[in-house]
């Protein structure tokens, strides 16, 4: 019998692997647009998972930030400085 | 061959983290779950942060969040203001000297499509409405002056990128406003801060700093409610003014982030020259 | 007796969500191109947005709605951003 | 009783409008996953969008005012979830426009059951905006 | 109350929250290009976050209800509703300092930003192997 706090906690899971393949992904793409988007997977990810977790507040203040702020930034400077990553590690 | 590697490599993480779960669910690794109870001091935050019994212990607001913030722990959040003063403020140096010259501000008509314009237009808008509401609402629903600061600094932004820059300099969103609308709000933190000590000086009795409420050894402190609505003491005020500070802070950094390469260049040339 | 009704439902509402959310995050990893990546991801946050407001249902708690609003509007912020980096020389411009 | 009656009725269309909107949510994931290239996933975003996510919000919105258990802040709910598909209705094709008109004139997603490009000719005669 | 699929499920969320720590350190360490190293610090930062957000979760206090937001829904409360609120609340004091930590690190990152443009400015490449060979 699935009770509602194992299906809270998939989520969770579920969640969670999701927020790891958006980390993985963009930390090893050499194309650095697709790595600010990667990058705002995982942050919906997370704060989704900051929902779940019962903190409205974070969620508040990390969406503006993660999704609404932070690529904008990134992606100014990847404007003005270049699109790529070295070539090897 | 390249992407192999990298399947290979997902597929080592996820099932690492399966492995370590599956070994503390069968009782190896220890109890991970959290308990259904809660700590001490996190009971008493929540004993006391609402309970109009309670008078001399209570912050008097229903969010626990916003008054742990400013009346718990507000010394704490007043020098998290100040790092984030002074990183604002390292930024603008490392920007001094380049501005953009009143004479250039032609009528670009770069930008994206009349569709995202208009669409965009109404949306700043309703954007700094809903970021005013969150602030001000900060001490009843969640949300707070950081929230509500963080979701009003993204309308200049949208603006920037849609329009241009130039559009928001030529409507009045210039770097010197600004910067005194954020020491407005930052001298109105710290005199909220003082505000109970002011009062009790001019009565001739003692009050603390940041104080919210009135306590038992001081018996100055602002108000809970005004005319029937809850206010809870210093919590609006606070939220209000930090409201004010994150957003034109932001809105600094990125007036200064947006000005075209090509601009700062000449800039830079022009401080070399000079030297 | 509203209530266990609604609470039932929901509860067989949620695996569906969460098979639609699989396969969106399944388009943002595989998608070749950059605009693909983005617009599954802005597809799968407007529903998540839905999602939030059913889950405040689920949990009671009425109060968890205006993230809702906050997360609708924040992706069509990151859309303008990449539409803007693709379309155009210069990002302030 | 007869407050209740109401309340039922509006608990049952939220509900319907809930699984038709989690039903489109579903058949949009798989179109999303499923079609070729980014012009004809751009058809599958639209069914996400608005009938999977504004139905949806709809939905809620009548399942909060209607149920009782929530308390006394199932309007404030009620008036948010309204608010929010709203937006939803006049953001994400405003959205979808701007991301495909970029990566129509940025090349950055190729055309491909195409047999002739009238935009792309009209473009090369501005000229102009070809250059941006 | 709480069975074995319970305590697995939250475990996979929390240790894929702890690789993520372990891959965006990897981004921070080896990746070349400062830009993917401002990223990386991000992500590492967020992690951390939620991790201090978990500790202050708290198990469900009966089956068919989930905890709630600290947050009160009644503004003339009854020492009665205050007790039965504080036994189905989560810890507020975690998110009150992660609340002001995400601010500031989203103000920290700019500074990061502007360091690197900088940078950029002065030696045409964000590259740290390129620009520590022009200092020589």
């Amino acid at each position: 019998m699935l009770s509602m706090e194992t299906l809270t906690y998939g989520i969770l899971a579920l969640l969670g692997v999701i927020s790891l393949l958006g980390t993985y992904l963009a930390i090893i793409e050499k194309d650095l647009v697709k790595a600010v988007i990667f990058s705002a997977l995982q942050s919906t990810a997370y704060a989704f998972i900051f929902y779940i977790l019962m903190a409205p507040d974070i969620v508040l203040v990390y969406v503006p930030v993660a999704v609404g702020l932070y690529p904008a930034i990134v992606l100014f400077l990847i404007k003005k400085t270049g699109r790529l990553d070295g070539d090897e590690p | 061959m390249k992407g192999w590697k990298h399947v290979i490599a997902i597929t080592s993480l996820v099932v690492s983290t399966s492995v370590l779960a599956l070994a503390t669910a069968i009782g190896g690794l220890g109890y991970i779950l959290p308990t259904p109870g809660v700590r001490d001091l996190a009971y008493w935050y929540l004993v006391t942060v609402l309970s109009p019994s309670n008078k001399l212990f209570t912050a008097m607001s229903p969010e626990a969040v916003t008054s742990i913030v400013w009346d718990y722990r507000g010394l704490d959040t007043l020098f998290e203001t100040s790092v984030f003063f002074l990183a604002i403020i390292g930024s603008i140096a490392l920007m001094r000297g380049i501005k953009i010259v009143p004479e250039r501000l032609r009528n670009y008509s770069s930008g994206m499509s009349p569709i995202v314009k208009t669409v965009t237009r109404i949306t700043a808008g309703m954007i700094i409405a809903v970021a005013a509401s969150i602030a001000l609402h900060g001490h009843l629903t969640p949300g707070g002056g950081f929230q509500g600061g963080a979701t009003a600094a993204v309308a200049p932004l949208l603006l920037m990128v849609v329009f241009s820059i130039y559009f928001i300099i030529k409507s009045g969103i210039t770097e010197e406003r600004m910067l005194a609308l954020r020491t407005a709000g930052l001298v109105g933190i710290v005199f909220t801060a003082f505000s109970a000590c002011i009062i009790a000086a001019s009565l001739g009795t003692q009050a603390y700093v940041f104080q919210n409420q009135p306590k038992s050894t001081a018996a100055v402190g602002l108000p809970a409610s005004i005319m029937g609505s809850l206010t809870s003491g210093t919590l609006i005020f606070f939220n209000l003014f930090e409201f004010f500070a994150v957003a034109a802070g932001f809105t600094i950094v990125f007036l200064l982030l947006s000005i075209p390469e090509n601009i700062v260049k000449q800039a830079l040339r022009g401080v070399e020259s000079e030297h | 007796m509203i209530e266990e009704e609604v609470i039932h439902f929901l509860i067989v509402v949620f695996p569906i969500y969460m098979a639609a959310f699989t396969l969106y995050a399944v388009r943002a990893v595989k998608g070749p191109t950059i605009p693909d990546i983005v617009l599954a991801l802005d597809a799968m946050t407007y529903d998540l947005a839905a999602f939030l407001a059913v889950l405040a249902i689920f949990f009671r708690s009425p109060i968890l709605i205006p993230t809702a609003i906050v997360l609708a509007l924040w992706v069509y912020a990151l859309d303008i951003y990449v539409a803007k980096y693709l379309e155009s020389k210069e990002m302030g411009g | 009783m007869e407050e209740s009656m109401i309340n039922l009725a509006l608990v049952g269309l939220g509900e319907i409008m809930v699984a038709v909107g989690v039903i489109s949510d579903l058949i949009a994931a798989l179109g999303m996953l499923r079609f070729p290239n980014f012009f004809v996933r751009l058809h599958a975003a639209t069914v996400g969008t608005i009938w999977g996510a504004f139905l949806p919000l709809v939905g809620a919105s009548l399942i909060a005012a209607g149920s009782e258990f929530l308390g006394q802040y199932r309007w404030f709910m009620s008036g948010g979830a309204i608010v929010t598909a709203i937006l939803i209705l006049i953001l994400a094709p405003a959205g979808s426009h701007a991301l495909a008109r970029a990566a129509y004139r940025s090349k950055s997603a190729e055309v491909r059951p195409k047999s002739v490009d009238h935009l792309r000719e009209f473009l090369k005669k501005e000229g102009g905006e070809e250059s941006a | 109350m709480s069975t074995e699929l319970d305590v697995f499920l939250f475990g996979i969320m929390t240790y894929a929250i702890i690789m993520n720590l372990g891959v965006s350190l990897y981004g921070v360490f080896r990746r070349p290009s400062i830009t993917k190293k401002i990223i990386a610090l991000t992500i590492f930062s967020d992690s951390a976050n939620v991790l201090a957000i978990i500790v202050g979760y708290r198990g469900w206090p009966n089956p068919w209800h989930s905890p709630i937001p600290p947050i009160l829904l009644n503004r003339h409360p009854t020492p009665q509703y205050i007790s039965e609120f504080a036994k189905v609340a989560v810890d507020p004091l975690p998110q009150a300092l992660v609340l002001t930590a995400v601010v500031i690190g989203l103000a920290v990152t700019v500074f990061l930003v502007f360091l690197a443009l900088q940078l950029y400015r002065l030696y045409g490449t964000v590259d740290v192997r390129k620009v520590r060979r022009l200092r020589g």
